[in-house]
């Protein structure tokens, strides 16, 4: 049997190798130690790197993300883990008063280097306050940076990146990507945050994605090319920055956009790429600019109305349609 | 009503959460139930306890682990299981599931996915309570580990400033998560409520007993004299979520959680053959309740969607 | 001297006719009270309505907005105060994971009839942490409502809507129109949640706009209008609902859209409008969207660079220039 | 250092802080100062007392009230002044102002504009003392209206279990904004620490002897086992910022709060004529401080902008 990399080792494997570098990369959350975290993706790390650096904290988010904040402006670069993305709510000072704003507040004298770790998205019937996507939020926040990994090696190589990035990143993993599985890569470099990718190269419409959605994009891509429509696939990969030269690459040999993430499409993501696309892009559409996000109400949980709930093929087809139409 | 007859409806509520509980375990095996269950297995007796000296008009608010408070607060099984499988019949009409079940007519105001965002909630309720003039009180519900959030310490501060009618109810079973407790918190709440100067009252949580007689009076003095804490000393007999492999849990720990079972204690006050009686009753009730469920329509889509303003509605 | 109405006293006005109309109205908040509120929007609701009805807080934000939660289900219309919108860092959840969702997660149990009112915005040199416009962050949330009125009329009309509705609402004020004062209206009708107005017709572009930024847009009309260009300027007043057909209806005639706004631009509330034209407006359009808003940045404090900062008339100029190019 | 030098070091710096914040509310009268600031006159003895037991290696965070506190660790006066008028050659060239002074080369990492938030920022600093083996500790200024924040709270439980070297140090001065803390808060924070097993010191917050003795006792003991709390007992002479009309402050308070000044009980300890001379020292500096700042340049645009992340910068 072939080597594999699944999602969840890609990102052990990212903290292990960022703390194996560097002696000043801390970790700690709620059950990041002891229990390697609810996804398994901090599994191990207490073992091999010691309970100074790997620790459990009390559940006390607003508490401990703040103490991300000092300990890096102190000289740690610590990597601090929330659960769920939902339970930002708790920890919004640190990150979006403190980290985002100190190096511009205090002149220059600090960067702030610190990770904050979590994860986003449904398909697992976790219910409104467990499955929200909450992105835009932090994006909208100067002095943040956001990535999304969407498969194993880009959360290898975001969360390398991020740990090195001397500014506050948020990396939002996907909790139903954990399990994704590919074939172990040759390598696994770091990835640039801010550089968006090509992963299905395509004339006929751009169909920008990130994260949990992809996957549905992917298969909807398939099915189209079986109709002889290409579609180009560009995965942001990051969030803040984002990369719009690349978005406004691909539009300008597509001339059709379609963007699909599964945050709620009301003032999500989608909008700000959509709203620059119609301005410096706007000499480029053929076509509406089209968007497929979560209709306007809390996830719910019962499985058939959550899969319509979330992106699928059905509704990126349909927009799809719409769009060469 | 009488002691016996009162032990036996103790008794009937414990085996009743004991009971759905372990029907729950079987139901997500099944793959019935979306999402993940926190099962209250070892701590029937504090929401048996607590609720039966609580009136329909008192409100409570719950916890992740919330089931046994929604169905000792008045929830119908069969809208609980049929929110539980996610069914336009449930208490939700299926939208809350496990850790939002709601039952706001029997003052059920909401288990919540959220640590220690039920406590201000009730602190709201408990405010309404008083300022609409109702004799009634508010109860939050919630963990050791729920200690650990300043917000449990605003609300302290806040009900004891405003002289609230409210009860914060800690179920103290050791564990938040996946560590025990001992090493997330330093400090004890009954040396915490002294600093606030909020009555604390500890009581064995696995006694249903011994819980209803202590509720009863601590809620006798918070509808008259503001905010109280009761902590119950219990045991989370299995792991967090139903399914968690409880890595690294101490077997001994495990075997002492098991020790001294809220129902056994709570069938030992009953006559010769009554408990059995009352399980057999138990077990139809539920089975009746699952068959209601397993058959419930699935939600609408559209209505869910028209759902989220009232103006929608 | 002829009667003036003042936006602060418009404020107080509108909690006052609302407390004297319905006794479940009841409000609270740090200061409220005793001092009157920061910007005295709350001055004398104690001594007129009693103070088990207007209480001031402990510094306690997510325990008393959760408080106001708890409030609104069991019987009340509680109206709460977070004297400076940046400070809902510490009170997202009682928001976001809990009024906003509780409708549809009970099943239509419950309605939770409260309102937050608080206040954004910068030009008082207040600084990064206290100037922010997090109105975008509200408007993703589906559940809430959030207005943001722009003069005094709309201030008590809005407000008298908010504390009306059955569903949580976040009233956004703006720090600088506190002290806007326009002569008496003859009357001061509750205005509907939803509705954009016209303030000024136009035929050559649209510009939407809200809150604080108006006073600039119209500065910048007057000046354009003396050259013959007539804009169109389109004041949402609510932004979520927004009025999409009110937007969609100017830009029909006018087929230029430019959208104003105090906040970051970047994933800003002009986000998802240009989205939204840029899809359903796609076939009006006769150039690209354009936007004004604050630059990825932390609010300065030197009043020069604080002034750049904020849309003001020379920026909003520009753009209309390359609109109209 | 010698007994009187350490009095007249201390005297100089109580009055230091007293002269700046009286030139500050004229310069904000004059119009050159952005934002509302938030005076220290009636507290600058908590701020000369702790700081003179520190080293430049330990760290502080600070409040909104932390003009002292700034200056008190390190701070040029001039870097201090321009901040405070907003112009480039500031501590934060100009970006930071009142409420964001930072000197993070003298381990002041920065005044705060939201309640309680430098609290969590000074223990994650005392944590990097602690994990990069540094001996140094950190200390976080609050106020008694932060007690209300459940941060704090956290704060201590967290602090006490990794045990950190950071203390605690309220200014508590009576009052939270425009209400009296009493009716604010129900706990004292002695009683607070109790719950948490952190020691806790009560000290005459005006007198800058007292304070520089216990802080020195409570530092060394932080240094060596972990978190303490100091309570330093001071009074808020003016509003809570500068220009607040103070409706409805007793008359009486206010004179109670002037009676006991850190000035004059820091004079008291010097020899005839040593505090006027400091006091022209200070005069001098701080006229020319205020000099240099009149005519630093305005911060630039394009480096502010460029500013926002280290490697755009
Ligand atoms: C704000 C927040 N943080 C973390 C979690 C994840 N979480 C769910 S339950 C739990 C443990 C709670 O422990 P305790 O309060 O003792 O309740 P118990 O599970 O023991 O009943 C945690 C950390 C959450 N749901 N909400
Ligand atoms: C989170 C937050 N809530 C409210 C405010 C508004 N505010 C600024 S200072 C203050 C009072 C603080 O009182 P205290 O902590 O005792 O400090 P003092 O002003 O007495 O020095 C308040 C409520 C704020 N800045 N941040
Ligand atoms: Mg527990
Ligand atoms: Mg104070």
């Amino acid at each position: 049997m072939m080597a594999e990399l699944r999602y969840n080792h890609a990102v052990n494997r990212a903290m292990a190798d960022a703390m194996a570098a560097d002696p000043t990369v801390v970790l700690f959350g709620e059950d990041v130690a002891g229990a390697g975290g609810v996804y398994g993706a901090t599994r191990g790390l207490r073992d091999r790197f010691g309970a100074e650096r790997v620790r459990d904290t009390p559940i006390s988010e607003a508490a401990f993300v703040g103490l991300a904040v000092g300990a890096a402006l102190s000289g740690l670069k610590p990597i601090v883990e929330i659960s769920f993305i939902d339970f930002m709510t708790f920890a919004m000072d640190a990150m979006v008063n403190q980290a985002a704003k100190m190096r511009t507040m205090f002149g220059g004298q600090v960067s702030v280097p610190m990770v904050l770790r979590t994860q986003n998205g449904g398909g697992a019937g976790s219910g409104p306050q467990h499955s929200q996507c909450l992105e835009a939020w932090f994006a909208h926040v100067p002095g943040l940076k956001v990535v999304c990994p969407g498969d194993p090696a880009s959360a290898y190589g975001l969360l390398r990146a991020a740990i090195a990035d001397p500014d506050p990143v948020i990396v939002i993993e996907h909790k139903a990507l954990y399990a994704m599985r590919v074939p172990e890569p040759e390598a696994l470099p770091i990835l640039p945050i801010g550089k968006a990718v090509i992963v299905r190269p395509g004339r006929d419409l751009t169909i920008v994605s990130y994260g949990g959605a992809l996957r549905a994009v992917a298969e909807t891509a398939a099915t189209l090319s079986a109709e002889g429509i290409e579609a180009e696939i560009v995965d942001l990969r990051s969030i803040q920055p984002w990369d719009e030269a690349a978005v406004l690459n691909s539009l300008s040999h597509t001339h059709r956009l379609l963007i699909v993430h599964e945050a709620v499409e009301a003032f999500g993501v989608g909008a700000e790429i959509a709203a620059r696309m119609a301005d410096i892009g706007f000499d480029e559409l053929d076509a509406p600019i089209l968007r497929v996000g979560a209709p306007f109400m809390p996830s719910p949980i019962a499985k058939a109305l959550e899969r319509r709930y979330m992106p699928n093929t059905n509704s990126i087809l349909a927009a799809v349609r719409r769009l060469l139409a | 009503m009488g002691k016996v007859s009162q032990h036996a409806a103790l008794y009937r509520m414990v085996a009743t959460i004991r009971q759905v509980e372990e029907a729950l375990a079987a139901l997500l095996a099944e793959g019935l139930i979306p999402g993940f269950i926190h099962l209250s297995i070892g701590q029937e007796a504090v929401a048996a306890g607590v609720m039966s000296v609580l009136t329909q008009a008192d409100t409570i608010t719950s916890t992740h682990r919330g089931h046994g408070h929604a169905i000792a607060k008045g929830m119908k099984l069969e809208a609980f299981f049929a929110e539980l499988l996610a069914r336009d019949s449930g208490a939700c009409r299926g939208r809350g599931g496990s850790m939002h079940v709601a039952d706001v007519a029997n003052g059920m105001l909401g288990a919540n996915g959220i640590v220690a965002a039920g406590i201000p909630i009730a602190l709201g309720s408990a405010f309404a309570h008083k300022t609409l003039k109702r004799d009634a009180v508010a109860v939050a519900f919630f963990g050791d580990g729920a200690m650990a959030e300043g917000l449990l310490h605003e609300c302290l501060n806040l009900a004891k400033l405003w002289d609230l009618p409210v009860l914060f109810v800690c179920e103290n079973n050791g564990w938040g998560e996946f560590l025990p407790t001992e090493h997330q918190i330093v400090f004890t709440l009954d040396k915490l409520a002294a600093a606030f100067g909020v009555p604390h009252r500890t009581v064995d949580g696995n006694d249903v007993g011994a819980v209803a007689k202590v509720a009863g009076e601590v809620v006798a003095k918070v509808r008259k004299s503001g905010p109280m804490i009761l902590e119950c000393l219990t045991s989370r007999v299995g792991g967090h979520y139903e399914g968690d492999p409880q890595r690294g849990r101490d077997p001994a720990e495990q075997v002492a959680a098991k020790a001294r079972d809220p129902l056994e204690i709570a069938r030992a006050r009953l006559a010769e053959g009554e408990a059995d009686k009352i399980d057999r009753d138990v077990t139809g009730a539920i089975a009746a309740a699952i068959a209601f469920a397993r058959v419930a329509p699935e939600p609408d889509w559209d209505v869910a969607a028209a759902s989220v303003y009232t103006s929608a509605a």
